[in-house]
């Protein structure tokens, strides 16, 4: 089974992990991205994620459709949320079941690494002094954003 | 000459002051002259030298032509996670 | 962090999740093991775990402290559970977090595999027929179990 | 010679049908002995040829000393997770 969302809802990794374990599966991953409070030095106070939705929703699941090719038997449910997001809140979340433990790690992987080269999903993160500005990661640091 | 939308996000959406622009292309056109024409508004430097281009929801490489009807998106770099 | 234990209770793996994720963390991963349907080809109804209690949960805990070495700022929770468990119950439990995700994601492996090797916890698998069989990874498919 | 109580587990346990045997061995013994001990006794025959002893309630390896007052167990192939 293969399901993907974008989603502007809150991220309920509790009902994806019962979503992916099945009788047949030995082996559950998950994965949780999560806003944290500093980044390239700054105090975050919240991250707005926004997303090229149509197309973002397309590619996820296409990454996850690549992904359920390398190994018979996978269970898959990745939920990207996008909106504002608190400190501690879920933006992603990926969970993975399989029989065995090595295809179910390994594609949990190729998910969350995939997902951030290809997805078309932005960030903008908002500081304690009341500046945003969006992140790129091609430079490693965050870039000027218009005010 | 002919119009094109390119739909346009976050960082980029912002430069351009819009998250929809019209750009004048030649007839056919290439995804290289969607940039070039773009690059040509206010704005425009924002965009990188090969700045990632999605034609119908999907990466396109090279020189991918381009016509009035398909859904065109310049993409910022994505940060996702 | 680290918390480490061998339970005869339910896992909460919520509860895991919880407890390892802070403000500074950015990526969180969970791991779990369940009990599935078959094994070695034989339909499996439900597994008995059993450990050598006092080593296990040293023998855990030093694998936790291992880990916690190569990166800074691991936040870790394993429970394994011991006792009789049914079909899609949870076996073991890995919780770590940390600030970016590779770190996360492989002290999440790093652990699962020492834990496999090394923690002096069996199980006994019991079939649809009634019959019953301790599980021996060295050889790669079950052995004679004593009546 | 010397008393010593091993702790046994799983299909060990199964086969010498007890968690805890005591085995005579010299004094001084090693890990060695105490196996060799309890290769000869009923059930004995489960035991590999190299079992996984522990001492103390840590892997040993190699020709260790052991003495009474020890925690010795011999572990069957481990199967967590």
């Amino acid at each position: 089974m293969i399901r993907t969302a974008i989603t502007d809802q809150a991220i309920n990794a509790a009902a994806l992990l019962e979503e992916v374990t099945s009788d047949a599966t030995g082996a559950t991953t998950l994965f949780l991205g999560t806003v944290r409070d500093v980044n390239d030095g700054r105090a975050v106070t919240g991250i707005e994620y926004s997303a090229y939705t149509a197309m973002a929703a397309e590619e996820l699941q296409r990454i996850a459709e690549e992904a359920s090719l390398r190994f018979d038997g996978l269970r898959i449910a990745v939920e990207h949320r996008v909106g504002t997001l608190a400190l501690r809140d879920v933006s992603v979340a990926i969970a993975v079941a399989h029989a065995r433990r090595a295809p179910a790690l390994e594609t949990s992987r190729f998910i969350i690494e995939a997902l951030k080269q290809r997805v078309p999903i932005w960030k903008r993160e908002q500081y304690v002094d009341g500046d945003r500005q969006w992140v790129d990661p091609t430079t490693q640091h965050v870039s000027a954003a218009a005010p | 000459m002919n119009q094109l939308q390119v739909l346009l996000f976050a960082s980029y959406a912002d430069a351009f002051g819009a998250s929809t622009v019209t750009v004048a292309v030649p007839d056919p056109a290439t995804v290289a002259d969607v940039v070039g024409a773009l690059r040509s508004l206010p704005g425009g430097d924002v965009l990188p030298e090969a700045p990632l281009v999605a034609v119908d929801r999907r990466y396109t490489r090279g020189p991918v032509a381009v016509h009035a009807g398909q859904e065109i998106a310049v993409i910022p770099p994505v940060a996702g996670g």
